[in-house]
C-alpha cells in the first residue's frame, strides 16, 4: 500500500477514534466509531487480511454499531455531558494515553521486527501451494495459490475448521450464553405495576 | 503409639467433648488428672536417663520431611510436669463459670503440651499457635476490665504474639533451609541437630539466625522491648488464662531457644553483637521492668510486670549458654511457672471477693484469711527467690553458670550483667514485700471482707505451693531428670 | 546422724507448726520446745565428739551438676561446735522464756513455728560447709527474722520494720552473692570453705589470682563482707536493727542480739583467710566495724526505749567484733600468726561472751516490759529494783558484763581481747576508737540501769510491776551465770569457745579497759542519779544521726521517683516505638490503601491503566537495566 | 470415557437444563438444582475413573488440549467447586429469588456447568487461542451471574463494574497476546517457551508482550494493581457466585498463569529474570494491598474479598519461586496445593455467610455477634475457616503459607518474604476481629440459628478437609508431586 | 516506506486513545465503545504481526483466527454488556459511571 493511503486510513481511524473519545453526543460517538472501524478495515486490507477487513465492517461497523445506536435510541440518552466534565479523569486519561503511546513507540523503535516492510517479507504464494500440507489437498486453495491470488477467506476457513473446530463450537456456546444473558438481564418484571 | 501422644491428645479431646456437650468440669478435671499421672509416670520412667525417650514418629510429608514425632527428654518432661500441674490447678480453681473457661484452659494447656513433647519443629511451632485463639477470646470476652479496654488489651497481646510468631516462623524457615544443605528439607529436630554437629554454620551466620529466632521467641516471652503486651494481658486475663499463659505458655519461647536455637546454633549466642544485644534486652527486662513493677499501685499490675521482669533471669541463663546456667534456666522456668500461676490463682480469688486490688484500699487480710495468706506468702517468697523454694535454685544456678568461665583479669560483659541483674533480686524483694505488706499486714481496712477458701478450693493452690517447697528443697529431683549436658 | 538431727528437727518442727498450727493448737508449742531441747542435747553430744580428719560431710544433696556440687554439707570444727552450743543453748532458753512471755498471745503457735524455723536456719549457717549453703541459710534466717519481727503485723510499725529488715538484708546479700560468684569463678566452681582455704594456702587458683590481680581478691572479700554488713547491721546498713525491736522481746534476745546478727561475724571468721589475703579489705572492714561501734554507742546514749538502748548497744558490740576481724587480719598481714592449731579469734570470743550477756539483757528487759504491761520507755519506769529483785540482779550482772567489769565478768576478757587486737593491728585509731566505745558503753548501760531500776517509780505501771514467773526467771539466772563465768577456762574449754590463747595482756590495753569502765560508770552515775528526766539532750544522737530520714530521701529519689520516670518512659518510648508507632503506620497505610477503593469506576479504570503502564515501565524499562 | 467427553458432556448438560427450563417453566428449582448437582457429581466420579493420559483423548483435540498433572488437578478442582457452588445456590435460593425479576434461578444452575466446562478447558489449554476462548466463555458467563440478582442494587452495580473492568482487561489481554505472538511468532506455550529460550528473539518485544499479557491475566487473579474490582464485585455478587469467582475463577486464572509463566520462565529464557522480579513485586504488593485495607472492613463478605486478594498475593509469590531441588513441589505444585487448601476454607466462609443470609441476617461483622451462642457448631466451623484463612498452624491455611515462605526463603527473596509476613500479620487482625464477634455475647439476645442436615454435612466435610490438609497433607502432596514431575516432562 | 512499526504505532495509539476514553468518559455506553476500540487496536496489532510473520510464505492464519474469535467474542460481550447497561438504566435512570458508587471502601 502506498504510504499516502496508509496515512490517510490511519488518520481516519485515529481521527474518528478521537471523536469517539471527545464527542459530546453519544450518537456522534457511535457514528464516529463506525467510521473509525471502516478506516481500520482498510488498514486490515492493506495487510492482506481481506477476510478480517470485511468481517470488521460487517460485524463491527455494521452489527455492533447498530446495536449501540439502537440502545442509545432506546434509552433516549441525551448528550448529558457538557456542563460537568470530570476534569481529573480527563487529565489522567490523557496522561495515561500519552504515556502508553510513548512506551509503545519506544518499544516499537527498539525492535528490529518493526523495521520489516511488505517488500522485505513478500508473500510467496506459488511456493506456498506446495508447502501448506493438508490445506494443499483442497484444490480451491492450491489452485488459487498457484494462480497467484491469495485465497484469504478459504485459508482462514480452513484454519478455523481444521485447527480450531472446537473453538468455534465454544464460541457458539459463548454466543448462546450471551443470548441467554441478554434474556435474563433484560427481562421485564412480570409483576411490575 | 507413645504415651506422649496420649498426653497431648487428652486435653484436646476433652475440649472437643465439652464443646459437643460433655460435662465441663468433670471432663476437664478427669483429663488433666490423668495427664498429671501420665506425666509423673514418664518422669519416673525417665529418672536418671539421658537423651530422648518415648519417641514415636508418624511421617506426614517426605520432602520437605515432616512428621508428627513425639519424644521427651528431661527438659520436656519438666515442662510437661509444669503444664499439667498448672493446668490442673487452673481448671480446679474455676468456679461457677461457663464451659468456655474449661475449653480454653484445655486448649492452652494442650497446645503447650504439644509444643513441649513433639520433636518436629513444625509441630512445636504449630501447637504453640493453637493457644492463640483461646487466649485472645478469653481476654477479650471474659477479661476483668471494661469491654473496650479488655478488647484493646487482647488485641495488643494477639498482635504481638502473632507478629512474634511470624518472625519466629521466618527464623525457623531460615534455620531449616540452612541446615538442610543441598539435601531435602527436614523439620525434624534430631536430624537438624545431627546436621548441625556435622556441618556447623559459620559463626556470623549463626549469629544472624539466632538473632531472628531471639526476636521471634523473645516477643513470645515478653523480652524487652517487646514486652508491653504481657503486663496488661495478664492483669486483665481471666484467672485460668493468666495462670496458664504466664505460667506455662510463656515458657514456650524459652523452651524454643534452649531446645532449638542453642543446640543448632551453639555459637550464635556467643557472637559479640548478639550477646551484647541480648544482654541489653534482658537488662531492660530486669532493671526497667523492675522499676516499673515498683511503681505499680495494684496487685495485678505488680504480678503482671514482675512476671515480665523475671523472664530476664531466664534469658540470662540462655545468654550464658553453659550447662549449669541452662539447667538453672530450666529450673527457673519451672519455678516461675508454678509460682506465678499460684499468685495469679490467688489474685483471681481476691479480685472476686474484694472487688479491688489497689494497695491503698487493702490491708490486714492476714487477720481474716490466714490460710490464704500462707499460700500467698509461698508465691511471694518464691518470686523473691528465697532458698527452699524452687526459684532460688534456678536463679543461683543461672548466676553461677555465668561465672564458670572466669578470668582473674576481669569480668566479661556477661558477668557485669549478672551483677546488675542481682540488683534486680533486691528490687523484686522491694515490690513483692511492699505488696505483701499492703495487702496482708496492718490493720484490716474497713469494708473489706475476705475469708479463707474452703478446703476443696484450696487444693489447687496447696498443690502448687507444695510443689514449690518440694522441688525447692530438693532441686536435684529436677536436675536428675536432666542428666545429659546441655 | 547427729548433725541431721540438729539441722532437720527444727525444720520439720517449723514446717509442721507453720502449715498446720490451726489443727495443732497447743501441741505446736510443745513440738517447738521439744525440738529445741533435743537439739540442745544433740549439740552437747556434738561438743564431746572428737575431731574428724575430713571434717566436711555431705548431709543432703541439693544441686549437683557434673563436677559442680552445691550440697548441704556440714563443716564440723571447733568454730561451728562452739557456735552450735551458743545457738542451741540460748535458743532453748528463749523458747522457755517465751512460754511465759507469749502466754497470752493468740498467735503463739505461729510464733513458735517461726522460732523453730529460725533455729533451723541458724543451725544451717553455723554448720554450712560451703558458701552456697551458707547463703541459703543466710536468706532463711532473714525470712525467720522477717516473720518474727512482723509477728504483730497488725501494728503498722511492726509491718514496716520487718519489711525494712528483710530489704536491708537483701542489699547486703546482693554483695554477698557477688562475692560468692567471684570466688566461685576464681576457684573453678568450688566454694567449700575447706577447699577455698586450701586454694589459698596450697597455691591453688585463688593463690594465683592473688598474685596476678589482687584487686579481684579485694573485691571478693569486700563483697562477701557486704553480706556481713547487712546481717550484722554494720554502717551503712545498720538502720534495720533498731527497728527490729518491734518484734517480741525474746526474739530480740535470740535473733537480734545473740545469734543471727552475729552470723556476719561468724561468716567473716570462716573466710578470714580471704580477708587476710587483702590488706585493703582488712582495713576497710576494720574501719567500718570501728565506725559502727562508735556511731552506735553515741546513738545509744540518748535513747529512751529500753530495747532500743540495747539494740544500739548490740550494734556497737557487733561493730567491735567486725573491727576485730579486720584488726586480726591486719595483724596477720604484718607477718604474725595466731597461736595454736585452731587458734582462738577475739571476734569469735567476744561473740561467744556477748551472746550470753546480751541475751540476758534482752530477756531481762523483756521481763521488765512484761511486768510493766508493755511499757518500754525507761523514763516511765524507775524503782524496779525493789519490785523485781531477781530481774534486777541478773540484769545488773548482764550490764556489768557488757561494761566489762574488770577481771570478774566474761565481757571484760573478751573486750580486752578485741582492744588487744586493735592495739596489735598497727593502726592506733582502731584502738582509740575502741576505747572510746568502751567508755560510752559503760556510760549508757549505767544510765539505763540507774534510770530504770533506781529512784522512784515514775508511772502507775512501774509502780505495780511485780516479779515475773519462774519460767521466765530461770533463763535469766542461767544466763547470768554464763555472763560471769563463760570466759573462765572451766567453761570455755569444754564449750569449745574460740578463746584466744593467753598472752600476757598489754598493760596499755589493760589500763585502757579499766579506765574506760570507770569513766563511763562514773559519768553516768554523776549525771543520772536521782533524775526524773534526761538532763542531757543531744538531738543528733537521739535522732540517730538522721540516718532514717536521709535514707528515706534516698529511697524516694532513687527508687520511687526513678521508678516513676522509668515507667513513664517505658510507656511512652518503648511502647510507643515498638507497638504504637508501627501499628499507627500500618493503620494509616491501611486507610490510605482503602482510599484506592473509592467505588468510582473511573478511578478503577485509571488504576488499571496506570497499573499496566507501571508494569510495562518496570519490566521493559527498569528491570533490564538493573541487570536482573 | 475420555476426559474431554466429560467436559463436553458437562457443557451439554448445562444447555439441556436451559432448554428444559425454557420448555417446562413450571419445573421446580430444586429439581433443576439437584439435577445439576447430580450431573456434576457424576462428572466428577467419571472423571476420577477416566483414564488420565493424553493418549486416551480424541486425536482432534490433541493440538490444543493437554492432560498433564496440573490439568487433572484443576479439572477435579473445578468440578468440586462447581458442585459446592450449585449446592450453595440451592441453600441460598430462598433469599436469592427475592432479587431476581421472575423469582427463578434456572440459569444459576445451568451457567455454572458451562463455566465449569470452560474452566476445565482452560486447565488443559496448550495455546493462547484456547486460553482466550475458554477464558471468555467463563468471563461472559460470569458477567451474567454477577448481575443475576439485578433487583439488588449491589448485584447490578457489581455487574456493571465487573463488565467494564473485565472488558478492559480482555482488551489488555488480547493486546498482550498480540505482542507475545509478534515477538515469538507462535501462540502455543511450547512454542513460546522455545522462542524465549532462543537468544535471537527480540527481548524488548517479548518483555512488552509478556508484561501486557500478565497484566491481563493479573486482572483475572486479582493481582495488584489490577485487584480493585474484587472487593466491589465480590461484595455485590450473590454469595454463591462470589464463592465461585473467588475460588473457581481465581483458580482458573492461576492455572493459565502457571502455564504462561512456565513458558516465560523456561530454562534460559531471555525474559526470565525480569518476569520473576515482576512477580515478586506484584505478589508482595498484592499481599499487602489485600491485607491492609481489610483491617477496616465491617462487611464480612468484603473482608473475604480482600482476603482473597491477599491470598492471590501469596500465590503469585509462590509462582515466583521456581523449582528447588530440596523441595518436592514445583512452584506450580505449591500454587496447586495452596489452592486446594484455599478451596475448603473460603467456601466454608462463604457457606457460613450464605447460611446466615438464609436466616435473614446481614453480612456485617456485627451480624456475627453472638454466633457462638446461637449456633455453636456453625461458630466452631467458621472459626476453623477463619483460623485457616489467617494461617494458624494445624489448619490447611498454614501449610500453604509455610510452603510459600519456604520457597521464598529458599530463593533468598527476603524483601518479598517480609512483605508476606507483614500481610499475614495484618491478617491476624481482621480474621480475629470476626472470630471475636462470633464469641461476643454482650447485648445480643437473638434466637438460635438453624440449618439443614445437608448443610451441616457439607460444612463438616469442608472443616474436616481443612484439618486433614492441615495435619496430613501427604496424599495431596504426593498427587501433586507425581503430577508436577509429569508436567515438567510434558512441557519440555 | 510503511513498516510493521507504523502499524504497531497506529495500533498503540488507537489502544491508548481507547484507554483515555475509558478513563475520561462518564457515559457507560461511550466507555463501552472505547473498550471496543481497544479490542480493535489489539486486532490491528495481531493482523499486523500475522502479515509479517509468514508461514510457508503466507500470513499466519492462526493469528487471524484469533482475530476472528476476538471479534465474535466482542460482539457477544457487547450484547451482554448492553443488556446490563439497559438493566442499570432501568433501575437508576442513568448510564453515568457515577451512578454506581455504592460499593466502596
Amino acid at each position: 500500500m502506498p504510504p499516502l493511503l496508509f496515512y490517510l486510513f490511519a488518520l481516519i481511524t485515529l481521527g474518528f477514534g478521537f471523536l469517539v473519545v471527545t464527542g459530546r453526543n453519544p450518537v456522534t460517538c457511535a457514528l464516529a466509531l463506525a467510521a473509525s472501524f471502516v478506516g481500520l478495515a482498510a488498514l486490515f486490507l492493506s495487510l492482506d487480511a481481506y477476510f478480517i477487513g470485511v468481517i470488521q465492517i460487517l460485524v463491527y461497523a455494521g452489527a455492533v454499531m447498530v446495536l449501540f445506536l439502537f440502545i442509545i435510541m432506546l434509552l433516549d440518552i441525551k448528550s448529558e455531558e457538557g456542563k460537568k466534565l470530570n476534569l481529573p479523569a480527563i487529565v489522567s486519561g490523557v496522561l495515561l494515553a500519552v504515556l502508553l503511546t510513548l512506551q509503545i513507540i519506544a518499544v516499537v523503535g527498539s525492535t528490529e521486527l518493526a523495521q520489516k516492510t511488505s517488500q522485505d517479507t513478500p508473500l510467496s504464494l506459488t511456493e506456498a501451494a506446495t508447502k501448506i500440507g493438508k490445506a494443499a489437498a483442497l484444490p480451491t486453495i492450491s489452485n488459487d495459490l498457484k494462480a497467484g491470488t491469495l485465497p484469504d477467506a478459504k485459508l482462514i476457513g480452513f484454519t478455523l475448521f481444521d485447527q480450531y473446530g472446537f473453538h468455534l463450537q465454544v464460541i457458539g456456546l459463548l454466543l448462546l450464553v450471551g443470548t441467554i444473558g441478554v434474556v435474563v438481564l433484560s427481562k421485564r418484571e412480570r409483576s411490575a405495576p | 503409639m507413645s504415651v506422649l501422644e496420649i498426653i497431648i491428645a487428652l486435653p484436646l479431646l476433652a475440649a472437643l467433648a465439652i464443646w459437643l456437650g460433655a460435662p465441663a468440669r468433670a471432663a476437664s478435671l478427669g483429663a488433666t488428672s490423668i495427664n498429671l499421672i501420665l506425666v509423673l509416670y514418664t518422669a519416673v520412667q525417665y529418672w536418671g536417663k539421658t537423651g530422648l525417650a518415648f519417641t514415636y514418629s508418624r511421617p506426614i510429608l517426605e520432602n520437605p520431611s515432616l512428621s508428627f514425632a513425639v519424644g521427651a527428654d528431661g527438659i520436656s518432661i519438666i515442662l510437661a510436669l509444669l503444664t499439667t500441674l498448672v493446668m490442673l490447678a487452673a481448671i480446679w480453681q474455676i468456679h461457677d463459670r461457663p464451659a468456655i473457661f474449661y475449653v480454653s484452659s484445655l486448649l492452652i494447656g494442650g497446645g503447650a503440651l504439644g509444643a513441649f513433647l513433639t520433636t518436629d519443629i513444625f509441630f512445636i511451632y504449630a501447637f504453640h499457635e493453637l493457644a492463640l485463639i483461646p487466649t485472645f477470646l478469653m481476654i477479650a470476652l471474659h477479661g476483668r476490665a471494661e469491654p473496650a479496654y479488655r478488647k484493646a488489651v487482647a488485641w495488643k497481646a494477639t498482635i504481638y504474639l502473632g507478629v512474634g510468631s511470624l518472625v519466629l516462623l521466618a527464623g525457623l524457615v531460615w534455620l531449616v533451609l540452612e541446615f538442610s544443605g543441598g539435601s531435602k528439607l527436614t523439620f525434624d529436630l534430631e536430624a537438624l541437630r545431627s546436621q548441625a554437629k556435622l556441618n556447623p554454620l559459620p559463626d556470623s551466620k549463626q549469629a544472624q539466625i539466632f538473632f531472628v529466632l531471639l526476636l521471634g521467641f523473645g516477643s513470645l516471652v515478653s523480652l524487652f522491648p517487646f514486652h508491653s503486651w504481657a503486663a496488661p494481658a495478664y492483669a486483665t486475663a481471666p484467672t485460668p488464662v493468666a495462670m496458664l499463659h504466664s505460667g506455662v505458655l510463656k515458657k514456650f519461647g524459652l523452651y524454643g531457644l534452649i531446645r532449638i536455637a542453642l543446640p543448632l546454633l551453639p555459637h550464635g549466642v556467643h557472637v559479640e553483637w548478639v550477646q551484647n544485644a541480648l544482654l541489653l534486652m534482658l537488662l531492660g527486662n530486669i532493671l526497667v521492668m523492675g522499676l516499673v513493677t515498683i511503681h505499680a499501685k495494684r496487685l495485678d499490675d505488680t504480678l503482671a510486670n514482675s512476671s515480665v521482669m523475671h523472664m530476664g533471669y531466664i534469658f540470662l541463663g540462655i545468654a550464658a549458654g553453659t550447662d549449669i546456667a541452662l539447667k538453672g534456666a530450666v529450673i527457673l522456668m519451672f519455678a516461675h511457672g508454678i509460682s506465678i500461676a499460684l499468685l495469679f490463682g490467688l489474685l483471681g480469688r481476691m479480685r472476686n471477693q474484694l472487688g479491688t486490688l489497689e494497695y491503698n484500699k487493702l490491708g490486714g487480710l492476714a487477720n481474716h484469711a490466714p490460710a490464704f495468706t500462707v499460700l500467698f506468702a509461698f508465691g511471694t517468697f518464691a518470686s523473691i527467690g528465697l532458698p527452699g523454694l524452687t526459684n532460688f535454685a534456678g536463679e543461683v544456678l543461672i548466676f553461677l553458670g555465668n561465672f564458670t568461665e572466669f578470668k582473674a583479669g576481669g569480668l566479661t560483659h556477661l558477668q557485669w550483667t549478672v551483677i546488675l541483674a542481682l540488683w534486680g533480686v533486691v528490687m523484686s524483694a522491694v515490690y513483692m514485700l511492699r505488696a505483701y505488706r499492703s495487702i496482708f499486714h496492718g490493720s484490716p481496712a474497713t469494708g473489706l471482707f475476705m475469708i479463707d477458701p474452703a478446703l476443696s478450693q484450696r487444693v489447687p493452690f496447696i498443690m502448687l505451693a507444695a510443689t514449690l517447697l518440694v522441688t525447692g528443697c530438693c532441686p536435684w529431683l529436677l536436675l536428675n531428670l536432666m542428666k545429659s549436658a546441655l | 546422724m547427729l548433725t541431721s538431727i540438729i539441722l532437720l528437727l527444727p525444720f520439720f518442727s517449723a514446717l509442721l507448726i507453720l502449715l498446720g498450727h490451726r489443727q495443732l493448737k497447743g501441741a505446736a508449742v510443745l513440738i517447738s520446745v521439744g525440738s529445741s531441747i533435743i537439739s540442745f542435747i544433740a549439740c552437747l553430744v556434738l561438743l564431746a565428739a572428737a575431731d574428724d580428719k575430713d571434717n566436711t560431710k555431705l548431709l543432703l544433696p541439693f544441686l549437683d551438676i557434673g563436677d559442680f556440687h552445691a550440697n548441704i554439707d556440714v563443716l564440723i570444727d571447733k568454730q561451728s561446735r562452739g557456735m552450735m552450743f551458743i545457738v542451741s543453748f540460748i535458743g532453748l532458753l528463749v523458747h522457755i522464756f517465751s512460754l511465759g512471755y507469749m502466754k497470752d498471745d493468740d498467735a503463739r503457735p505461729r510464733f513458735f513455728g517461726s522460732l523453730s524455723l529460725f533455729m533451723f536456719s541458724m543451725t544451717g549457717i553455723v554448720l554450712a560447709g560451703n558458701l552456697i549453703m551458707m547463703f541459703i541459710f543466710w536468706e532463711l534466717v532473714g525470712l525467720s527474722s522477717y516473720l518474727l519481727i512482723g509477728h504483730w503485723y497488725q501494728k503498722a510499725s511492726a509491718a514496716e520494720a520487718c519489711k525494712k529488715a528483710f530489704l536491708t538484708n537483701r542489699i547486703g546479700d546482693f554483695g554477698f552473692m557477688i562475692g560468692i560468684l567471684l570466688l566461685f569463678g576464681l576457684n573453678k566452681g568450688d566454694v567449700s570453705f575447706d577447699n577455698l582455704r586450701d586454694a589459698f594456702v596450697q597455691g591453688g587458683p585463688l593463690f594465683d589470682a592473688q598474685k596476678s590481680n589482687p584487686g579481684i581478691i579485694t573485691a571478693a572479700a569486700l563483697c562477701i563482707f557486704m553480706g556481713a554488713v547487712g546481717k550484722s547491721a554494720q554502717f551503712p546498713l545498720h538502720v534495720w536493727l533498731p527497728d527490729a525491736m518491734e518484734g517480741p522481746t525474746p526474739v530480740s534476745a535470740l535473733i537480734h542480739a545473740a545469734t543471727m546478727v552475729a552470723a556476719g561475724v561468724y561468716m567473716l571468721v570462716r573466710v578470714s583467710f580471704l580477708i587476710e589475703a587483702s590488706p585493703l579489705a582488712a582495713e576497710i572492714i576494720a574501719g567500718i566495724g570501728c565506725f559502727t561501734a562508735v556511731l552506735a554507742a553515741l546513738m545509744a546514749t540518748q535513747q529512751n526505749d529500753i530495747k532500743r538502748v540495747l539494740a544500739y548497744s548490740t550494734l556497737s558490740q557487733l561493730g567491735y567484733m567486725v573491727m576485730a576481724v579486720g584488726a586480726v587480719a591486719m595483724h596477720v598481714q604484718h607477718g604474725h600468726e595466731l597461736h595454736g592449731p585452731n587458734p582462738g579469734h577475739p571476734a569469735m570470743f567476744h561473740l561467744y561472751t556477748h551472746a550470753f550477756f546480751k541475751a540476758l539483757l534482752f530477756l531481762g528487759s523483756g521481763a521488765i516490759i512484761y511486768a510493766c504491761h508493755h511499757e518500754q520507755d525507761i523514763w516511765k519506769m524507775g524503782g524496779l529494783r525493789k519490785h523485781m529483785p531477781v530481774t534486777f540482779w541478773t540484769f545488773l550482772i548482764g550490764t556489768l558484763a557488757l561494761m566489762g567489769l574488770p577481771w570478774i565478768t566474761s565481757g571484760f576478757w573478751s573486750k580486752e581481747g578485741i582492744l588487744g587486737a586493735a592495739y596489735d593491728s598497727g593502726c592506733s585509731i582502731l584502738f582509740h576508737a575502741g576505747t572510746l566505745t568502751a567508755v560510752l558503753t559503760s556510760f549508757y548501760m549505767m544510765r539505763l540501769v540507774i534510770v530504770a531500776f533506781f529512784g522512784k517509780p515514775r508511772t502507775e505501771s512501774a509502780h505495780h510491776a511485780s516479779e515475773v514467773p519462774l519460767i521466765m526467771l530461770l533463763p535469766l539466772v542461767l544466763l547470768a551465770v554464763f555472763s560471769i563465768f563463760s570466759a573462765w577456762d572451766g567453761f570455755a574449754t569444754p564449750l569449745q569457745a574460740l578463746k584466744p590463747a593467753h598472752e600476757p595482756p598489754h598493760t596499755t590495753v589493760l589500763f585502757a579497759s579499766i579506765a574506760a569502765f570507770l569513766i563511763g560508770t562514773g559519768g553516768a552515775i554523776y549525771l543520772y542519779r536521782g533524775k526524773d528526766k534526761d538532763p542531757v539532750s543531744i538531738k543528733l544522737f537521739a535522732n540517730k544521726f538522721y540516718f532514717d530520714e536521709i535514707y528515706a530521701v534516698i529511697v524516694r529519689i532513687c527508687q520511687d521517683r526513678l521508678a516513676w520516670i522509668v515507667t513513664a518512659l517505658e510507656r511512652v518510648l518503648v511502647d510507643g516505638l515498638v507497638a504504637r508507632l508501627p501499628t499507627a503506620i500500618v493503620a494509616r497505610l491501611g486507610a490510605a490503601t482503602r482510599m484506592l477503593q473509592g467505588g468510582h469506576l473511573q478511578g478503577y479504570t485509571f488504576l488499571l491503566g496506570g497499573g499496566v503502564i507501571a508494569v510495562i515501565y518496570l519490566v521493559v524499562f527498569v528491570l533490564p537495566r538493573l541487570g536482573h | 470415557m475420555s476426559v474431554f467427553t466429560i467436559e463436553a458432556g458437562l457443557a451439554l448438560l448445562g444447555l439441556a437444563l436451559l432448554l428444559l427450563e425454557a420448555l417446562k417453566p413450571e419445573i421446580s428449582r430444586r429439581t433443576l438444582g439437584l439435577t445439576a448437582i447430580a450431573g456434576t457429581t457424576l462428572a466428577l466420579v467419571l472423571f476420577i475413573f477416566a483414564p488420565h493420559d493424553s493418549a486416551s483423548q480424541p486425536a482432534f483435540i490433541q493440538p490444543w488440549h493437554q492432560l498433564d498433572s496440573l490439568a487433572i488437578f484443576y479439572k477435579g478442582f473445578a468440578l468440586v467447586i462447581t458442585i459446592l457452588v450449585l449446592w450453595l445456590t440451592l441453600e441460598c435460593a430462598p433469599y436469592l429469588t427475592r432479587f431476581t425479576v421472575d423469582g427463578k434461578l434456572a440459569e444459576m444452575f445451568s451457567l455454572p456447568l458451562i463455566v465449569c466446562a470452560g474452566m476445565m478447558w482452560m486447565a488443559s489449554a496448550r495455546d493462547l487461542v484456547t486460553v482466550f476462548v475458554a477464558l471468555e466463555l467463563v468471563t461472559v458467563s460470569f458477567y451474567v451471574l454477577v448481575a443475576f440478582a439485578r433487583k439488588s442494587a449491589f448485584s447490578l452495580e457489581a455487574g456493571v463494574k465487573y463488565l467494564i473492568l473485565g472488558a478492559l482487561s480482555t482488551g489488555v489481554l488480547v493486546y498482550g497476546i498480540a505482542w507475545i505472538y509478534g515477538a515469538t511468532g507462535t501462540m502455543s506455550f511450547d512454542g513460546i517457551a522455545k522462542a524465549l529460550a532462543n537468544p535471537a528473539t527480540s527481548k524488548t518485544t517479548a518483555l512488552f508482550g509478556a508484561a501486557v499479557l500478565l497484566c491481563g491475566l493479573g486482572f483475572k487473579v486479582a493481582a495488584a494493581p489490577f485487584h480493585m474490582w474484587v472487593p466491589d464485585v465480590y461484595q455485590g455478587a450473590p454469595t454463591p457466585v462470589t464463592a465461585f469467582l473467588s475460588v473457581g475463577s481465581k483458580a482458573a486464572g492461576f492455572v493459565v498463569l502457571t502455564r504462561a509463566l512456565d513458558a516465560f520462565l523456561v530454562e534460559g529464557s531471555i525474559i526470565g529474570s525480569e518476569i520473576q522480579a515482576l512477580l515478586l513485586v506484584v505478589g508482595s504488593l498484592t499481599a499487602l494491598l489485600g491485607s491492609l485495607p481489610a483491617m477496616f472492613q465491617t462487611s464480612v463478605k468484603r473482608l473475604l474479598a480482600y482476603s482473597s486478594i491477599s491470598h492471590a498475593g501469596y500465590l503469585l509469590l509462590a509462582l515466583a519461586c521456581r523449582e528447588s531441588a530440596r523441595f518436592d513441589l514445583s512452584s506450580g505444585g505449591i500454587v496447586a496445593f495452596y489452592l486446594a487448601t484455599y478451596l475448603p476454607m473460603t467456601v466454608l466462609g462463604f457457606l457460613g455467610l450464605g447460611l446466615m443470609r438464609a436466616n435473614g441476617l446481614g453480612e456485617d461483622i456485627k451480624d456475627f455477634t453472638g454466633l457462638a451462642k446461637r449456633n455453636p457448631l456453625l461458630a466452631l466451623l467458621m472459626t476453623l475457616s477463619f483460623a485457616s484463612l489467617a494461617g494458624l498452624p494445624l489448619t490447611a491455611g498454614f501449610l500453604g503459607k509455610l510452603f510459600v515462605f519456604l520457597g521464598l526463603a529458599d530463593h533468598g527473596y527476603w524483601g518479598a518474604l517480609s512483605c508476606a509476613v507483614i500481610a499475614a500479620a495484618a491478617g491476624f487482625y481482621y480474621y480475629f476481629k470476626t472470630i471475636l464477634a462470633m464469641y461476643t455475647t454482650e447485648g445480643t439476645d437473638v434466637p438460635a440459628l438453624t440449618f439443614s442436615v445437608p448443610a451441616k454435612a457439607v460444612a463438616g466435610a469442608l472443616a474436616l478437609a481443612i484439618l486433614i490438609l492441615g495435619v496430613y497433607p501427604k496424599p495431596l502432596q504426593s498427587v501433586l508431586t507425581g503430577k508436577s514431575q509429569a508436567h515438567k516432562v510434558d512441557s519440555k | 516506506m510503511i513498516t510493521l512499526g507504523h502499524y504497531l504505532v497506529v495500533s498503540g495509539m488507537l489502544f491508548s486513545l481507547g484507554l483515555a476514553g475509558v478513563i475520561a468518559r462518564r457515559n457507560i455506553i461511550i466507555v463501552y465503545m472505547c473498550l471496543e476500540m481497544m479490542l480493535s487496536a489489539a486486532n490491528l496489532a495481531l493482523v499486523g504481526f500475522s502479515r509479517f510473520h509468514l508461514v510457508n510464505g503466507l500470513p499466519d492464519y492462526t493469528a487471524q483466527s484469533l482475530v476472528f474469535f476476538t471479534i465474535t467474542v466482542a460482539a457477544a460481550e457487547v450484547a451482554v454488556g448492553l443488556a446490563i447497561i439497559v438493566a442499570l438504566f432501568r433501575s437508576k435512570q442513568s448510564v453515568d459511571v457515577e451512578s454506581v458508587t455504592k460499593l466502596q471502601g
